[in-house]
C-alpha cells in the first residue's frame, strides 16, 4: 500500500523477557521496515505502568496507530479511553484484554492460547493411545495469562483421556535454569523417572532445559519420556534433529505483519478488519523436517 | 576459621538439619545417592548443585557487606559474564573464555568499588545503576537471544564431574578455600572487619579502608562472574533475561542467614556459603514437595523467618519478653 | 553498710543489686543511698561498675537481683522513659545525643512544646536558648548538634537533664570534656539543684571536683561496694586507698630530667605548616625524648592541630619533615608509615572498632603499618596483646571480649595500646587521660615519661593544665586557631599558660575561678 | 532547616534535567507532560513518601511492592466477587496492611532482627498471598472506578490533574509535614541517628518502629488502591521491583540509607526525576530494550553524579568545622 509510507506507529511491546519476545521484536521491525512504515517501538520492562505511560507518550506524539502487547489482560480502559478520544487505532498484539475494552480497539492480533494447550493435549493423547501415561508439567511464571492458559487448554485435551495423568506439576518461570532444576527435582521425586512417560512444557525454553535434566539423569528424551511444548523456537527444532524432542506448537513472532496490513487497509480504504485475527497454532513435529525449520528460524531474532 | 565455626555456626547448622529433615519428610527418597555416569546423582548433590550460583555470589557479597556495603548488580553481573562466555565459547579457547568473562566481572567490580569508594556513592543506590544497566548490556551482547554454544570444555564445568561431584560444587569449594586463604591468610580479614565496623576509626588508625572498599567489590564482581559462566555452562547457553535475576536478594539472604550483619563487620565465609545450601535446601524441598507453585514464596517467606528466629541472638530476647509478660502479670 | 542511712530521709535507695554480663560480675550486692538534696559522689577505678550500677537504676539494663525505692515506693523501671516518669534524669557517660538533630530537638526530644500537635519550633528555639545561656552557652540551637564539639553536647545532655526537673539526677562523668568554666557553671548550677532538693549522682575522676562539690561519697570496687563516707570526714589518702584497695605510688616529680633532654634531635619538624579555615600557620618541632603539651580553649584548634600533624587533614600550606627529610602528609597512612600515632579525642566514634576483640583492637594499627601480605601470626597477635594489657592494666583482662563491652576508660587503654604496638616516633594523644581513674591517670602520666625517655617525642593535648605542667617539657598555647605562645623551661606553670590564653575576656574570667 | 541543601540540589538538578529534554522534545515542556507525570508515578510517590519515613529511621522496607499488588488483588477480589462495597474493601485492605506493617515493625524491634530480611520475608509472604488470592488478573467494573479514573481538573495548555495525582500530592504534603512537624517527626529523626541515643533519651524505640513500619504499609496500601484506580483491576504480578524504585527515588531525593537525614519533599522530587528519565526514554522511542536499560543506568548514574557533585561544590567554601555561631 502506498499510503502507508507516511505512517507513524507506536508499539508499546512487553519487553524482553525471551528469546521469543526478542524475535517479535525484531519480526515487527523488519516487517514494519518491508511496508516503509516507521515503528516506534517501547519497551516496557515487563511493567504495565511503563506501558501505559508508553501510550500516553504516543498519544502526545499523535501517532497514526499504537500496537500494544500488553503485559496483563486487565486495567487498559482509561489508557485506551484517551487514545480513542485521540482518533488513534489500537491494535492489540500477541494478547487479547479484558472484554470490556472491546470497543476501544480496533483489532487483535493474537493466537489463542488455551487452543495452544489443547492442540498439545491433543497430540499427546494421539500418540500415546491407550496406554497409562504419567505427565509432568512445567509451568510458566505463576500468574501469567498464558501460563494459565496453556494448562487449562492441556488440561482440558487430556481430561477426555482417563489414561493421561499429570502427576507434578510446578513452574519453571518460562526459564531453561528453572525448567531444568525443576525437570531434575521431578526425576527424583519420581523415582528417577522411570515412571514418567511424558513432560509437557509452557515453552520451548523451559523444554531446553528439562530435555538436559533428563539426558544428565541417563533418561532418553524423545524415546523413554515425550514432550511436547509450545512456541516453536529455533533450539527445539535442534533438540527434534537429534531426536531429544517429540512436537511443539508454533506461536508465531509475526504479529505485527497482519496488524500492519490491517492498519493499512483501515486507513486507505477505511476497511474495518474483524475484531479479532487468530494466528495459526500450528502442530511440529519430528516429521515436518526439522532442520529446514530451524535454518529458517534461525536468523529471526530468536 | 574452623575455631569460628562450632561456637557461631551452631544455628545455621541446627537450621540446615531442621529443613533436611522436613524435606526427607516430604520426598523419602532424599537421601538416595547413586553412582550415574561417574557422577553422584540424587537429591542432595542438586542442593549442591544448584545451591552453587547463590554460594559463588554470597562469597563476594559477604565481605561487601562486612565493610558495610551492598551489591545489588550481581545477577546483572552474572548475565554479562554468561553472555561474554557464550559467545566465544565456540571460537576460543576455554583460558580466553574465561579470562574475558571473569575480566568482564572484575571490571563491573571496579566500577561499582569506585561509586562507593572514590565518589562516596551509597552502595545501594551506586550498584542499582549497574543493577539496572548491567541486564541491559548482557542483553546487548546477545541481542536478547538464548545464544547457546557447544564447546565441550565450558559444557564441562557446568555438567562434568571430579570425583563424583559436580564441576560447579567443586569450583564452589575451590573458590571458598581460595577466599579463606586470601582473607584469613592475610591481614584481609581483620582490615575489612575494622572497616566495616568503625571506617573513620581504621582510617585513623592507619588502615586504607578505600582500597579495602574496592577489593571487595572487585572480588565480588570476579565471583558473580564466575557464578555467570557456571550458569550458562549448566544450561549451554546464556540467558541473558534471566541469568541471575534475583539472585542478588538470594545472596544477600545466605549472608544474612550466615550471621553476618548488614551493618558490617565480623563475617563468616564458611556461613554465608552455608546460608546458601539452606537457601537451596529450602528450595530443592518445595520443588519435590509437589505443592502447587502458588505456595512456593509463601513457604519461602515462612522458613526463612523461622531461620532468622532459630539464630536470633534474641532468642533471649524473646525469653525476655516472656518473662516480662509473666512479670506483669503477675 | 557502714552507716546504715536513715531511711525517711532517702530520696534514692538501692539495695542488693547484683549484675551479671555473661561470666562478668558487674555489680554484686550493690547498696546505695541518695538523699535529697545531697550531691553524692560515685567513685571508683575504670570498670568499678559505677555505669552499670546508673544503667540498672535507670533500667537500660534489666537486673539480676535487688531493688530500687524512690521516697520509699519500689520502682522498676524498664527503659530510659520509664525512669524519666519515675523521676530519674540521667546523663549517660558516652554522650547519648543525637548528632543528626537540632540542639533545640536534643532538648526537648519526646517533650517538645505543642500546639494542635504540632511542635512548636520558634517556642522551642526561645526556650533551648534560654536554657543553654544557664550554661554560659551561646549557640544557635537550630543547628545541628553534631556541628558542635563534644563539649557542647555534653553541656546539651546536661542541660536537658536539668530541664527533665526530676527528683534525681545522676550525671556520668559530666566534667570528662569541659574546661573549668564550664565546669564551675555546671556546680553552680547543681548546687541551686541541691538546695531545691533534688538528689544529685556524680561520677567523676577528678578528685578535686568531688572534693569540691559532693557531700558524700560511695566507692564501688570490683562490681563491690567498698563503703559510703561524708567527703568532709574522708582523706585524699584514705579515699584513693578505697578505690584502688592499695596505696597509690606517688607520682614523681615529672620533670626531673628535663635540663638533659634539651640536646634531643628532633623527630619531626613543621614549617608554617596549616590549612585556610582551619588552623593558621604554624611553627612546630618535635624532638626525641621530649613532651609537648598543646594548651588552649576549648575549640582553640588543639585537636585541629593534632590532626594536621598526623596527617589526618591535609595541610595546603608549609612544609613537615620527619628526621629532617621532607615527607608529605596526606592520610593517615602516611603518617602511620612515618612511624607516627595518634589517639583521638572521641574514642567512641574515632577510635575503638567497638565489635572487634581487645586483641584486634590493639595489633590494628600494626598490622596496617605492616601491610596486607605481611600477617601478624595469632601467636605473634596474642602475645602482644596480653603484654598490653598487662602494662597497662586492661580490665577485665580479657584479650578476646569485644572492646565496646569495656569501661570508658578501660577503651582508652586500649587505644593507647594500639599505638604503642607500632613503636611509633612520634605519638599525638588528644585528652589521653580523660574518663581515666586516678590510679591510671598516674599510670599514663608514669608512661608519658617512660615513652619520652625510650626517645619518643610526644605532643599531647590535655584540658588539665596541672597534667600538662607535670609531664611537658614546652608548652604550646593556642588561641582562636593560632598559635600564639611557645612556653619552655621553668615558664611552664599553669599561671603562664593562663596568661597566654588570657587575651580575651574569658580567659580572664577563667583565671578568676583559679 | 537541615535536610533542606540537598533538596535545594536535587530541585535543581531535575530542573536542569527537564531543561534538557524540553530542549530535545519541545513537547515535554507542556502541562500534559507534567499531568502524566504526575499520575503515572502516583503510586510511587504515595510509596516513597512511607519510605521516606522508614529510611530515615535507619530501615528499609522491601515488602512494599509486594504489598501493592496484594491489595491491588484484595480488592479486585473483594469487590467483584465477594460483593464488598468498594468503601469497605477500601478499609479493610488498609486496616489488614497497617496490621502487617505493624508486624514486620514488631519482629525487627522484638526481635532485633534486620530490617531487610523482614521485610523481605514480608516480600514473599505479601506476594505469594496474592497468589494464594488469584493467579489471574481481575478487571474491575464498579462505577467508583470509572468516576475516580474520569475525574481530573483540566489544566491550561491540555494537561490534566487526575483524582489519583491529587491523592499523591495530598500524601505527599500530609507526609511532609508530619515528617517536619511533628512529635512522631522528630522521633523518627531521633531513632535514624541512633536507636540506643533515642531510647535512653526516652524515645519509645519499640513503639516507634511498629509505628513507622504500619505507616509505610499502610501507604504502600495506598499506593495499591491508587494503582488499581489506575488500572482498574487486581493483578498479583502487578508492581514487581517497585520497591527498587521507590528506595531508588528516596535517595536520589537526599536521603541517606543510613538514616537520621532526609525529606519527603525531596523524595518526591526523586520520585519526578525518575518519572523524567522514563519519560524523555519514551520520547525518543527508538529504543531497543537492552538500550532502555542501558540508558536507565546512564542517566540513573549522571542525576546522582551531578547530585553528589553539586553537594561537593556547595560544602567546599565551608571549612570543615565550622566555629559556634552567636
Ligand atoms: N554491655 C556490657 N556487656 C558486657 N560487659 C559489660 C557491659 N557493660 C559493662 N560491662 C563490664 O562491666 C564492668 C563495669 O563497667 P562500667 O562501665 O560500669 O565501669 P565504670 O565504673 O563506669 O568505669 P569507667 O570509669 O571506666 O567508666 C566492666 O568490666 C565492663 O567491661
Ligand atoms: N564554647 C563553645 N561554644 C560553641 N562552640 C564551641 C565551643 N567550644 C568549642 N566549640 C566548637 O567545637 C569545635 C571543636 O573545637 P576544637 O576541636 O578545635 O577544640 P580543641 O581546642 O581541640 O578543644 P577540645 O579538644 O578540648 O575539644 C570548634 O570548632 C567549635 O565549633
Ligand atoms: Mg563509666
Ligand atoms: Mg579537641
Amino acid at each position: 500500500p502506498a499510503n502507508a509510507a507516511e505512517l507513524t506507529i507506536g508499539f508499546s511491546q512487553i519487553g524482553s523477557e525471551s528469546g521469543w519476545r526478542a524475535a517479535e521484536t525484531s519480526v515487527s521491525k523488519q516487517e514494519a521496515s518491508k511496508r516503509k512504515v516507521n515503528l516506534k517501538i517501547a519497551d516496557a520492562q515487563q511493567k504495565q505502568e511503563n506501558q501505559i505511560k508508553a501510550i500516553r507518550s504516543f498519544i502526545a506524539q499523535n501517532v497514526d496507530a499504537i500496537f500494544l502487547a500488553p503485559v496483563v489482560s486487565t486495567g487498559w480502559d482509561s489508557v485506551l479511553k484517551e487514545a480513542k478520544e485521540a482518533k488513534i487505532p489500537v491494535v492489540l498484539l500477541d494478547r487479547d484484554i479484558d472484554p470490556s475494552g472491546k470497543e476501544l480497539y480496533l483489532t487483535a492480533v493474537t493466537s489463542d492460547s488455551v487452543h495452544e494447550g489443547e492442540v498439545a493435549g491433543d497430540w499427546l493423547a494421539k500418540t500415546v493411545g491407550g496406554k497409562a501415561c504419567n505427565i509432568v508439567e512445567l509451568q510458566g511464571t505463576v500468574g501469567a495469562s498464558v501460563a494459565a492458559n496453556r494448562k487449562k487448554g492441556f488440561d482440558t485435551a487430556i481430561a477426555k483421556h482417563a489414561n493421561l495423568k499429570v502427576v507434578r506439576s510446578q513452574t519453571g518461570d518460562f526459564t531453561r535454569a528453572k525448567g531444568k532444576e525443576v525437570m531434575e527435582s521431578f526425576i527424583k521425586a519420581e523415582g528417577g523417572g522411570k515412571s514418567l512417560c511424558a513432560v509437557y512444557a509452557h515453552n520451548d525454553d523451559m523444554m531446553v532445559g528439562a530435555i538436559q535434566a533428563m539426558k544428565e539423569a541417563g533418561l532418553k528424551p524423545g524415546k523413554d519420556i515425550l514432550t511436547v511444548s509450545i512456541d516453536a523456537v529455533p533450539d527445539i527444532f535442534k533438540a527434534m534433529v537429534a531426536g531429544e524432542a517429540n512436537a511443539t506448537v508454533e506461536l508465531t513472532p509475526n504479529m505485527a505483519g497482519p496488524a500492519l496490513d490491517a492498519i493499512a487497509a483501515f486507513k486507505d480504504k477505511g476497511t474495518v478488519p474483524p475484531k479479532w485475527i487468530q494466528t495459526d497454532s500450528k502442530l511440529f513435529t519430528a516429521t515436518d523436517d526439522p532442520q529446514k525449520i530451524y535454518d529458517s528460524k534461525k536468523g529471526l531474532g530468536y | 576459621m574452623t575455631a569460628l565455626l562450632p561456637r557461631r555456626g551452631l544455628a545455621q547448622i541446627l537450621a540446615l538439619i531442621v529443613i533436611l529433615a522436613v524435606d526427607r519428610v516430604v520426598s523419602p527418597q532424599f537421601f538416595d545417592l547413586r553412582l550415574q555416569d561417574g557422577r553422584l546423582f540424587g537429591s542432595l548433590i542438586d542442593v549442591l548443585n544448584r545451591g552453587t550460583p547463590v554460594a559463588l555470589l554470597s562469597l563476594g557479597m559477604v565481605l561487601v557487606i562486612a565493610t558495610r556495603g551492598i551489591d545489588l548488580s550481581v545477577g546483572a553481573v552474572m548475565a554479562i559474564s554468561g553472555a561474554i562466555a557464550a559467545s566465544l565459547a565456540d571460537t576460543h579457547s576455554l583460558a580466553v573464555v574465561l579470562a574475558a568473562a571473569l575480566g568482564a566481572g572484575l571490571i563491573c567490580g571496579l566500577w561499582n568499588g569506585f561509586l562507593v569508594a572514590v565518589l562516596g556513592m551509597q552502595p545501594i543506590v551506586a550498584t542499582l545503576i549497574l543493577m539496572v544497566a548491567g541486564r541491559g548490556i548482557a542483553q546487548l551482547i546477545t541481542e536478547g537471544r538464548i545464544v547457546t554454544f557447544s564447546s565441550p570444555d565450558l559444557v564441562w564445568l557446568g555438567n562434568g564431574s571430579i570425583l563424583g561431584l559436580p564441576v560447579p560444587v567443586a569450583i564452589a569449594l575451590g573458590m571458598l578455600i581460595l577466599t579463606g586463604a586470601v582473607v584469613r591468610g592475610s591481614a584481609l580479614g581483620l582490615l575489612i572487619e575494622a572497616t566495616g565496623g568503625n571506617a573513620r576509626a581504621s582510617e585513623l588508625a592507619g588502615v586504607g579502608t578505600r582500597a579495602m572498599i574496592l577489593a571487595v567489590y572487585v572480588w565480588c564482581g570476579v565471583c558473580a562472574a564466575l557464578a555467570g559462566v557456571i550458569a550458562a555452562a549448566d544450561i549451554m547457553g546464556a540467558d541473558a533475561n534471566n541469568a541471575g535475576l534475583w539472585l542478588e536478594l538470594d545472596a544477600i539472604l545466605a549472608v544474612v542467614i550466615g550471621g553476618t550483619s548488614l551493618f558490617g563487620g565480623r563475617f563468616s565465609l564458611v556461613l554465608a556459603v552455608l546460608g546458601a545450601l539452606i537457601i537451596q535446601t529450602m528450595n530443592t524441598g518445595i520443588l519435590l514437595s509437589g505443592y502447587p507453585p502458588e505456595f512456593n514464596l509463601l513457604v519461602k517467606a515462612v522458613v526463612v523467618l523461622a531461620v532468622l528466629l532459630l539464630q536470633s541472638p534474641k532468642l533471649s530476647g524473646f525469653a525476655g519478653v516472656v518473662t516480662r509478660l509473666r512479670r506483669t502479670k503477675a | 553498710m557502714e552507716n546504715s542511712p536513715d531511711s525517711a530521709a532517702s530520696l534514692l535507695e538501692v539495695r542488693g543489686i547484683s549484675k551479671s554480663f555473661g561470666a562478668v560480675r558487674a555489680l554484686q550486692e550493690v547498696d546505695f543511698t541518695l538523699r535529697a538534696g545531697e550531691i553524692h559522689a560515685l567513685l571508683g577505678e575504670n570498670g568499678a561498675g559505677k555505669s552499670t550500677l546508673i544503667k540498672v537504676i535507670t533500667g537500660v539494663f534489666p537486673r539480676d537481683a535487688g531493688i530500687v525505692r524512690i521516697s520509699g515506693e519500689e520502682v522498676a523501671p524498664r527503659s530510659a522513659k520509664a525512669a524519666v516518669q519515675a523521676g530519674i534524669a540521667t546523663v549517660y557517660q558516652e554522650v547519648n545525643l543525637l548528632p543528626n538533630l537540632s540542639v533545640a530537638q536534643n532538648l526537648f526530644l519526646d517533650r517538645q512544646p505543642m500546639r494542635f500537635g504540632i511542635v512548636r519550633e520558634g517556642e522551642m528555639r526561645r526556650r533551648a536558648k534560654t536554657l543553654l545561656a544557664d550554661f554560659g552557652l551561646d549557640i544557635d540551637v537550630a543547628a545541628p548538634l553534631g556541628s558542635y564539639s563534644v563539649a557542647v553536647q555534653h553541656v546539651t545532655a546536661i542541660a536537658r537533664a536539668v530541664d527533665l526537673s526530676a527528683r534525681v539526677l545522676i550525671l556520668d562523668e559530666p566534667t570528662a570534656s569541659l574546661d573549668r568554666h564550664e565546669v564551675e557553671i555546671l556546680f553552680g548550677i547543681m548546687r541551686q539543684l541541691a538546695r531545691r532538693g533534688i538528689g544529685i549522682v556524680f561520677v567523676s575522676h577528678f578528685l578535686d571536683q568531688v572534693y569540691e562539690i559532693s557531700d558524700r561519697i560511695t566507692v564501688l570496687r570490683n562490681g563491690r561496694l567498698v563503703g559510703e563516707r561524708e567527703t568532709a570526714s574522708l582523706s585524699r589518702l584514705e579515699l584513693i586507698r578505697m578505690m584502688l584497695g592499695r596505696e597509690l605510688a606517688e607520682t614523681t616529680s615529672a620533670r626531673a630530667a628535663a635540663g638533659a633532654r634539651k640536646t634531643r634531635e628532633v623527630c619531626a619538624s613543621f614549617e608554617g605548616y596549616g590549612k585556610a579555615g582551619y588552623v593558621a600557620p604554624f611553627n612546630l618541632e618535635l624532638r626525641h625524648g621530649e613532651v609537648v603539651g598543646l594548651a588552649g580553649l576549648l575549640g582553640s584548634g588543639r585537636t585541629e592541630t593534632a590532626r594536621l600533624v598526623f596527617g589526618a587533614e591535609r595541610a595546603d600550606r608549609g612544609q613537615a619533615r620527619v628526621e629532617g627529610a621532607p615527607v608529605r602528609l596526606q592520610s593517615p597512612r602516611d603518617g602511620v608509615r612515618h612511624g607516627f600515632g595518634y589517639c583521638p579525642e572521641e574514642r567512641k566514634t574515632d577510635g575503638i572498632v567497638a565489635e572487634l576483640t581487645v586483641r584486634e583492637n590493639i595489633v590494628l594499627a600494626l598490622q596496617a603499618k605492616r601491610g596486607l601480605h605481611r600477617p601478624l601470626s595469632r601467636r605473634e597477635q596474642d602475645e602482644i596483646a596480653s603484654r598490653y594489657v598487662k602494662m597497662l592494666d586492661i580490665r577485665p583482662p580479657d584479650p578476646e571480649r569485644p572492646v565496646g563491652l569495656l569501661s570508658g576508660g578501660n577503651q582508652q587503654k586500649v587505644l593507647l595500646a594500639r599505638w604503642l604496638a607500632t613503636s611509633p616516633r612520634l605519638l599525638v594523644l588528644d585528652e589521653p587521660t580523660r574518663g581515666i581513674d586516678v590510679g591510671a591517670h598516674a599510670e599514663i602520666i608514669r608512661l608519658i615519661r617512660e615513652l619520652c625517655d625510650d626517645g619518643l617525642a610526644l605532643l599531647v593535648i590535655s584540658s588539665e593544665l596541672d597534667e600538662i605542667v607535670t609531664y611537658s617539657d614546652r608548652v604550646v598555647v593556642l588561641r582562636d586557631r593560632a598559635h600564639v605562645e611557645e612556653l619552655t623551661g621553668e615558664a611552664i606553670d599553669v599561671g603562664n599558660i593562663l596568661a597566654a590564653i588570657a587575651a580575651d575576656s574569658v580567659a580572664v574570667a577563667l583565671e578568676a575561678h583559679t | 532547616m537541615k535536610g533542606l541543601p540537598p533538596v535545594l540540589i536535587t530541585a535543581v538538578v531535575l530542573v536542569a534535567g527537564f531543561a534538557l529534554c524540553a530542549v530535545q522534545f519541545p513537547n515535554i515542556a507542556s502541562t500534559r507532560v507534567v499531568g502524566n507525570l504526575l499520575t503515572d508515578n502516583a503510586f510511587l510517590g504515595i510509596v516513597a513518601t512511607g519510605m521516606t519515613f522508614v529510611i530515615i529511621s535507619g530501615g528499609i522496607d522491601l515488602s512494599v511492592g509486594s504489598v501493592i499488588g496484594f491489595t491491588t488483588v484484595f480488592v479486585a477480589l473483594a469487590i467483584e466477587r465477594w460483593g464488598m462495597p468498594p468503601l469497605v474493601a477500601f478499609v479493610a485492605i488498609l486496616a489488614l496492611s497497617a496490621a502487617f506493617g505493624a508486624a514486620m515493625g514488631a519482629m525487627i524491634h522484638v526481635f532485633d532482627l534486620p530490617p531487610f530480611i523482614v521485610t523481605l520475608a514480608g516480600m514473599f509472604l505479601a506476594r505469594g498471598a496474592s497468589f494464594l488470592l488469584s493467579t489471574e488478573s481481575v478487571p474491575i467494573t464498579a462505577p467508583v472506578y470509572s468516576t475516580v479514573s474520569d475525574f481530573a481538573l483540566r489544566l491550561p495548555g491540555g494537561g490534566r490533574l487526575t483524582a489519583v495525582a491529587i491523592i499523591m500530592l495530598t500524601i505527599v504534603i500530609g507526609g511532609a509535614l508530619l515528617l517536619r512537624l511533628t512529635r512522631f517527626g522528630a522521633n523518627v529523626y531521633a531513632l535514624g541517628g541512633s536507636r540506643q541515643a533515642a531510647s535512653l533519651m526516652g524515645v519509645a524505640v519499640g513503639r516507634m518502629t511498629v509505628k513507622i513500619y504500619m505507616l509505610s504499609s499502610l501507604l504502600a496500601g495506598i499506593a495499591g488502591i491508587v494503582f488499581s484506580f489506575y488500572t482498574s483491576a487486581g493483578y498479583s504480578l502487578s508492581a514487581v521491583g517497585v520497591e527498587l524504585d521507590t528506595i531508588a527515588a528516596v535517595v536520589i531525593g537526599g536521603t541517606l540509607l543510613t538514616g537520621g537525614q532526609g525529606s519527603v519533599v525531596g523524595t518526591f522530587l526523586g520520585v519526578l526525576i525518575q518519572g523524567m528519565i522514563q519519560t524523555y526514554i519514551n520520547f525518543d522511542g527508538t529504543l531497543s530494550s537492552w538500550w532502555t536499560k542501558i540508558a536507565t543506568g546512564v542517566l540513573l548514574f549522571a542525576f546522582i553524579a551531578l547530585q553528589q557533585g553539586l553537594v561537593a561544590l556547595a560544602r567546599r567554601p565551608v571549612a570543615k568545622r565550622v566555629g559556634a555561631v552567636s
